[in-house]
């Protein structure tokens, strides 16, 4: 407990809003009719994420998930939408019965499950730190103990590109080019 | 007055990620376009991250495990956004749709 | 002074500078596009036409404000704040004088990127919330720009990374100290291509930006007006402010990268007070500058064609920027005492 | 009860009201939007030598929905009147009308018995507020109506009154 | 690859010259006249709305109502109507309207007047609210004139 | 049955309404595009916006009546148009043309025809998005309408001819004003050049975009730059002379590309031959009346079918008259060359993209109410 107007207590209440934000852009991402409003709850709630970073002591990691999902993911995202849905409208119009109570259901118990998990388990505290799990840690983590990794991911982003490159180019025909 | 210090605790890290994750389930069973699927498929794994981002402030003896992990969740992202998003654009030129279950041609 | 305290009067401050500033650049570009046009611009309003973004503003804020029929209410409305709110976000992390800055932050420079990268949406969003066909187009070209134009600028600022080993914005003008000829854009020993790479630089953040000969977001005479058609009054006039408030960005990051932010060209810094005012007099100097090479520029060139500009990206900018960034690896290594 | 008079407002925002109409006469944004021979004269007014900017004028917009004034320039054919008035509704308030040249006055040179194909006027169908007569009246006449129109809409005239000599 | 660098470069070149030019002319002066500041001078043919000539002596207008004008004007603007009157060669004019709004400036009208009776004036500026402010009395703009 | 199927579902198009009130159609053209994103499947455009009865005015008014309609057709080169029409009359009526008239013609003519190009410079390069050249064109062409409005008394719709000569003799002022013009333009042209036409993004945007077909600006009818664009080198002036243009040496210039960039630098070539011929008929320039000894007040052409053509700023301008021998006109039909020229744009645009055909619509120099008349 921390006394509501002092600087710990400001922290407090603007991470109360950020878990808001999180939450409520979710609910806007599952549950809005229209696609494109969707990705903009996506949006918001990816602008959460990066603040509970931010409260996490990695403002890097939160400045790169702005950038990466806000900036990029999402973007592609609307781009596809606005591709690949002429009306706007369209979400989910043609459920059965089942599906929405069913995986309401599925969402709660997952959530009731892990969160009990989570509260049941016994967290042990690390004795030490290796180190401070700075930006130049973080960086010279990357290019030593785990180069490896970094250089699959970086094969595994270029696969990513030729792929979407091949299966969206094809097909294309050209106004006017035939005939 | 006094408020809790909510940020400085792992347990709410670990609900909210556990929130996320459900949220993210129940759009993926409820939603029936492929787009919304993927964007409930972005919200579990938003809920993943947050939760080695939380493991790694309060639990990992070295800081940068997590912070990585993270970043190659994005990085998957990413490319996983960017593969599904062109195989949905591909399907909607062969189907005039995203819905899941007008795709499923084999069906009867 | 206590931190919240300084964090608030900056945020003040910076409201200001950017209200302020968008409307008196739209001044000078009005004032510059006339006499490079050979005409006066504004004049009647006020002593030189002063005046003019203030009556500019009143006209805008009482307007009707309706919403057009067809758009989609929450986004249309959210639009142009994701396009402003991030703008005056950026202004923050960047030191106006050595000691004249809101939040010192050590990865200002991602800072920068990240807010400018949300805009993107905003325009998207608001092209298509507007149900306009032209908003549309104007919007999905926006983003293959902004795509494309991210890549060489990202290559180029990781670059000047390398060169500076830091991603702190003040870090980076304080390695560039001393005379004129040690700003970055003249270290020829750091990497050959350092005036390319302003270049390339530039013309990405024109392009990021959305400014002519780039303007694909508001091509007057193919898509009518662009992503903003359907904006009416104040809508349009807040995203007018975050265009200036991006150009002012662009050209600041420009100017702290390459052109040595605060740094007078001779090496001499006063203390205290006065060291405040001679920073803050050459960032200004040099942002104007660049900012007027802006205006120029729009009011010089036609507008280039869609596709011709994402050439230019792809097969210029990029592999120019990735040839420089070799070279300055390679420059740094054989030479490791720079 | 039962008057149709228009209640007094309770409270008067004079000083408002004159800024308020001094910063809308000061920024009247036009309409890109030209009918014919007209549109020609109007682009002059905009032009070097006439430099409608001097106003604050100058901003041309091409979208209705940022324009506050719509310069009628020329013929209104029947065929266009719709469109004309579609445009006009797109406007915001307030906005204004300028009706230049003869043609979008009264159909000018081409009214004559059993005309089939143009409008007569922009009156007939758009509250004008300003004419500019003229076949096309000259690039001063353009501006001199602007004038006239921020007089409208402050009350005063805050420029020397040109007498032609 | 050289055909790539070639454009390159000289693209690069014709971009700072058009900077160049830009740049100059920002420098030079202005060729603006300001409207109500600067009044501009008609030149003498300068085509405005038609407007009677006085007699010199009389100061009355010239017109004998020929109709010639009304005869010539192709868009039926003019409506002249005279009396005769004692004492006078000819008819006496009473009644000289032109409806402004309707004319082409074509000058048809000045052509064909036998008795340089009418000429063009150099009004170029007139704007009103009202559009009935554009037919003109010419007999009555002629007494106010004078 | 699979491979139709695809390839209908792959014509995914929506039509996208470029005007009547849109920045590039330059009055009230509506073009009509069928997109398949941005690329134009079909391009249909839409006239009769701004239908303004001329020819029926033609068959409802005397001769003289007429006059003031000719301007106001292409109000850019409204001379022509003027220059057409009452040579036509004059041809029908067998009226002469003092000498000294027909120079004072040509002279204000091509005048006119240089400050239609000036201002369809302008407003092209405006139309992709450059905005500073047009008001240096403007400078320039408000030089023109200076020297033009000292003639006629009127800056835009001059009704300067009349059947049997011009309506009044030119000043010296007139002739050493023109001679300072063309210096000036002279001087002024490199400056368009070096600042527009060598410009890479313009060469990029015009070069080898919407070509057309020497074949294709035949069928259509083209004429003017755009047929001299494609290789067709035909100029009214040169292969059917009229008025005082064989006595002058100007070349035509003709481009065999047919793209946009062909287009456009024919354009900025006939101003310079405007250029010479105006020169050469300053220093040619006769004395004498300028109207006929006996104009006659009444004009009943003989019954029958008259037809001149006369080359206008947008190519050839023709004007057929039937005369059944009263003082007006049976029938008046007018040929504008931007009708023809616009009928092109459909085939040409097909399978472009938006801001193309925006440069090949610009590269046509459109003026509506020509279209429509």
């Amino acid at each position: 407990m921390v006394p509501l107007f002092s600087a710990e207590g400001l922290s407090s209440l603007i991470f109360i809003f950020i878990v808001m934000t999180t939450v409520l852009g979710a609910v806007i991402a599952t549950h809005s009719e229209r696609l494109i409003r969707a990705v903009t709850g996506l949006a918001i709630c990816f602008i959460g994420v990066a603040g509970l970073y931010y409260y996490l002591h990695s403002p890097f990691v939160a400045l790169m998930e702005m950038l990466i999902y806000v900036g990029a993911v999402c973007v592609t995202i609307v781009f596809a939408v606005m591709l690949a849905d002429p009306n706007p409208t369209g979400g989910v119009l043609k459920k059965s019965i089942f599906t929405g109570p069913l995986s309401f259901g599925l969402g709660i118990m997952l959530f009731w499950g892990l969160s009990a998990l989570a509260g049941k388990t016994a967290w042990v505290a690390p004795a030490g730190r290796v180190n401070d799990g700075s930006l130049e840690e973080v960086g010279r983590a990357l290019l030593t103990n785990y180069s490896m990794a970094f250089e699959l991911i970086s094969l595994v982003l270029l696969l990513a590109i030729i792929g979407a490159l091949v299966l969206a180019r094809g097909g294309r025909t050209r106004a006017g080019g035939e005939s | 007055m006094s408020i809790p210090a909510f940020g400085d605790s792992l347990i709410t890290y670990l609900i909210i990620a556990a929130l996320l994750f459900g949220i993210g389930f129940y759009g993926l069973v409820h939603r029936r376009t492929l787009i919304g699927m993927l964007i409930a498929g972005e919200l579990i794994l938003a809920g993943a991250s947050i939760n080695f981002m939380a493991f790694n402030r309060f639990l990992a003896p070295d800081p940068t495990v997590g912070q990585i992990f993270t970043l190659f969740i994005m990085g998957i992202a990413a490319a996983e956004a960017a593969i599904a998003l062109s195989i949905i654009i591909a399907v909607y030129r062969n189907y005039r749709t995203i819905d899941t279950d007008d795709v499923a041609e084999l069906k009867g | 002074m206590p931190e919240p305290f300084r964090v608030i009067l900056f945020i003040v401050f910076v409201m200001a500078f950017a209200g302020l500033n968008a409307a008196y650049l739209v001044w000078c570009e009005r004032k510059g596009a006339g006499h490079i046009q050979r005409r006066i611009g504004p004049k009647e309003v006020g002593p030189y036409g002063l005046l003019q973004p203030i009556a500019d503003g009143i006209k805008l804020m009482t307007k009707q404000l309706f919403l057009p029929k067809g758009v989609d209410p929450v986004l249309f409305m959210v639009a142009p704040l994701m396009v402003m709110v991030p703008a005056i976000m950026s202004f923050m992390v960047i030191p106006f004088s050595e000691t004249f800055v809101a939040r010192e932050v050590n990865i200002g420079l991602l800072m920068i990127f990240a807010f400018a990268s949300v805009n993107v949406l905003g325009l998207l969003l608001g092209g298509w919330g507007s149900a306009n066909k032209y908003a549309v187009i104007a919007a999905a070209r926006c983003v293959s720009q902004n795509i494309a134009y991210e890549i060489p600028m990202l290559i180029t600022t990781i670059t000047m990374v390398m060169v500076t080993n830091t991603m702190n914005l003040n870090e980076m003008i304080r390695s560039q100290s001393g005379w004129f000829f040690h700003w970055h854009i003249f270290r020829l020993d750091m990497s050959l291509m350092m005036p390319v790479a302003f270049l390339i630089f530039f013309i990405c953040s024109l392009a990021e930006t959305n400014r002519a000969p780039f303007d694909m977001a508001e091509a007057e005479s193919e898509l009518v007006a662009g992503a903003y058609t359907e904006y009416p009054g104040m809508g349009f006039g807040v995203f007018f402010m975050g265009e200036y408030a991006n150009i002012v960005i662009g050209c600041a990051l420009t100017t702290i990268l390459f052109l040595g932010g605060w740094q007078a060209p001779i090496p001499f810094n006063p203390a205290g007070f006065l060291g405040v005012i001679w920073g803050l007099f050459w960032f200004f100097l040099k942002l104007y500058a660049l900012i007027f090479t802006v205006i120029w520029i729009r009011w010089t060139y036609p507008r280039t064609q869609f596709y011709e500009l994402l050439n230019l990206s792809w097969k210029v900018l990029i592999p120019f920027s990735l040839f420089n960034l070799i070279l300055t690896a390679l420059q740094i290594k054989i030479f490791p005492w720079l | 009860m039962g008057t149709q008079d228009v209640q007094p407002p309770i409270i008067h925002f004079d000083t408002l009201d004159k800024i308020l109409s001094l910063g809308r006469a000061n920024s009247l944004w036009p309409m890109t939007f030209g009918l014919a021979c007209c549109a020609i004269e109007m682009m002059a007014t905009g032009a070097s030598r006439f430099d409608l900017a001097r106003f604050g004028a100058e901003v041309f917009r091409p979208s209705p929905r940022q324009c506050d004034v719509m310069i009628v320039a020329g013929t209104i054919s029947k065929k266009m009147e719709p469109a004309v008035k579609t445009l006009y509704d797109q406007m915001p308030e307030p906005k204004w009308v300028i009706a230049m040249g003869n043609c979008a006055i009264s159909g000018g040179p081409f009214v004559f018995e059993g005309q089939y194909g143009i409008v007569e006027g922009a009156d007939k169908f758009l509250p004008v507020d300003v004419y500019i007569p003229g076949c096309p009246p000259r690039p001063e006449a353009l501006i001199e109506g602007i004038l006239q129109l921020e007089e409208k809409v402050t009350g005063f005239r805050r420029w020397p009154r040109v007498e032609a000599k | 690859m050289s055909g790539y660098f070639k454009e390159l470069i000289s693209g690069t070149k014709s971009l700072f010259i058009g900077l160049g030019i830009t740049g100059k002319y920002f420098f030079e002066p202005v060729v603006t006249e300001q409207y109500p500041h600067e009044v501009p001078v008609m030149k003498p043919r300068f085509r405005g709305h038609i407007e009677l000539i006085p007699d010199e002596e009389t100061g009355e207008p010239k017109c004998v109502v020929c109709g010639m004008c009304q005869k010539a004007c192709p868009t039926g603007c003019i409506t002249v109507a005279g009396e005769k009157r004692e004492g006078v060669k000819g008819k006496v004019v009473t009644q000289y309207i032109l409806n402004f709004t309707t004319c082409s400036l074509c000058g048809q009208c000045v052509e064909s007047c036998k008795f340089g009776a009418i000429r063009f004036s150099k009004d170029y500026n007139k704007v009103s609210e009202r559009k009935e402010d554009f037919i003109y009395d010419l007999i009555k703009r002629l007494k106010e004139q004078s | 049955m699979n491979g139709l199927l695809q390839q209908d579902v792959n014509q995914e198009t929506f039509t996208l309404n470029l005007g009547p009130q849109h920045p590039a159609t330059h009055g009230v053209l509506r073009v009509k595009l069928v997109m398949d994103g941005e690329y134009i499947v079909e391009a249909e455009p839409v006239l009769g916006y701004i239908h303004r009865m001329h020819e029926k005015m033609g068959e409802n008014r005397t001769w003289a009546k007429f006059l003031p309609n000719c301007g106001r057709m292409d109000y850019l080169g409204a001379l022509s148009y003027n220059h057409g029409y009452v040579a036509a009359v004059e041809r029908a009526a067998g009226i002469e043309v003092p000498e000294r008239a027909e120079y004072l013609r040509v002279i204000t003519v091509e005048l006119n025809r240089i400050s239609s190009h000036l201002l369809w410079f302008g407003a092209f390069v405006l139309d992709l998005g450059g905005f500073t050249p047009l008001l240096y064109a403007f400078d320039d062409r408000e030089q023109i309408l200076d020297l033009l409005e000292s003639v006629t008394g009127s800056r835009l719709t001059y009704c300067y001819f009349r059947f049997g000569g011009v309506y009044n003799d030119i000043e010296d002022s007139f002739i050493t004003g023109t001679r300072e013009f063309i210096k000036r333009l002279r001087k002024r042209m490199p400056m368009y050049d070096a600042l527009v036409t060598k410009n890479i993004i313009l060469i990029k945007r015009l070069k080898d975009i919407g070509p057309i077909s020497k074949d294709m600006a035949r069928r259509y009818g083209a004429t003017g730059p755009v047929a001299r664009g494609s290789g067709i080198n035909f100029d009214v002036r040169k292969h059917e002379p009229y008025s005082v243009y064989p006595e002058f040496d100007f070349d035509i210039p003709v481009y065999e590309e047919g793209d946009s960039m062909a287009r456009y630098m024919v354009r900025m070539d006939e101003m310079e031959q405007s250029m010479r011929i105006v020169e050469q008929a300053l220093d040619k320039l006769p004395e004498g009346p300028v109207m006929a000894a006996k104009p006659p007040r009444i004009i009943k052409p003989e019954k029958g079918d008259y037809y001149h053509a006369v080359e206008a700023a947008r190519g050839s301008f023709g004007v057929r008259l039937v005369s059944d021998g009263t003082n007006q006109a049976y029938r008046l039909k007018l040929r504008s060359p931007t009708f023809s020229n616009l009928s092109l744009f459909n085939e040409a645009a097909r399978g472009m993209l938006l801001p193309d055909a925006l440069a090949l619509m610009g590269s046509l120099d459109l003026v509506i109410p020509e279209i429509d008349r």
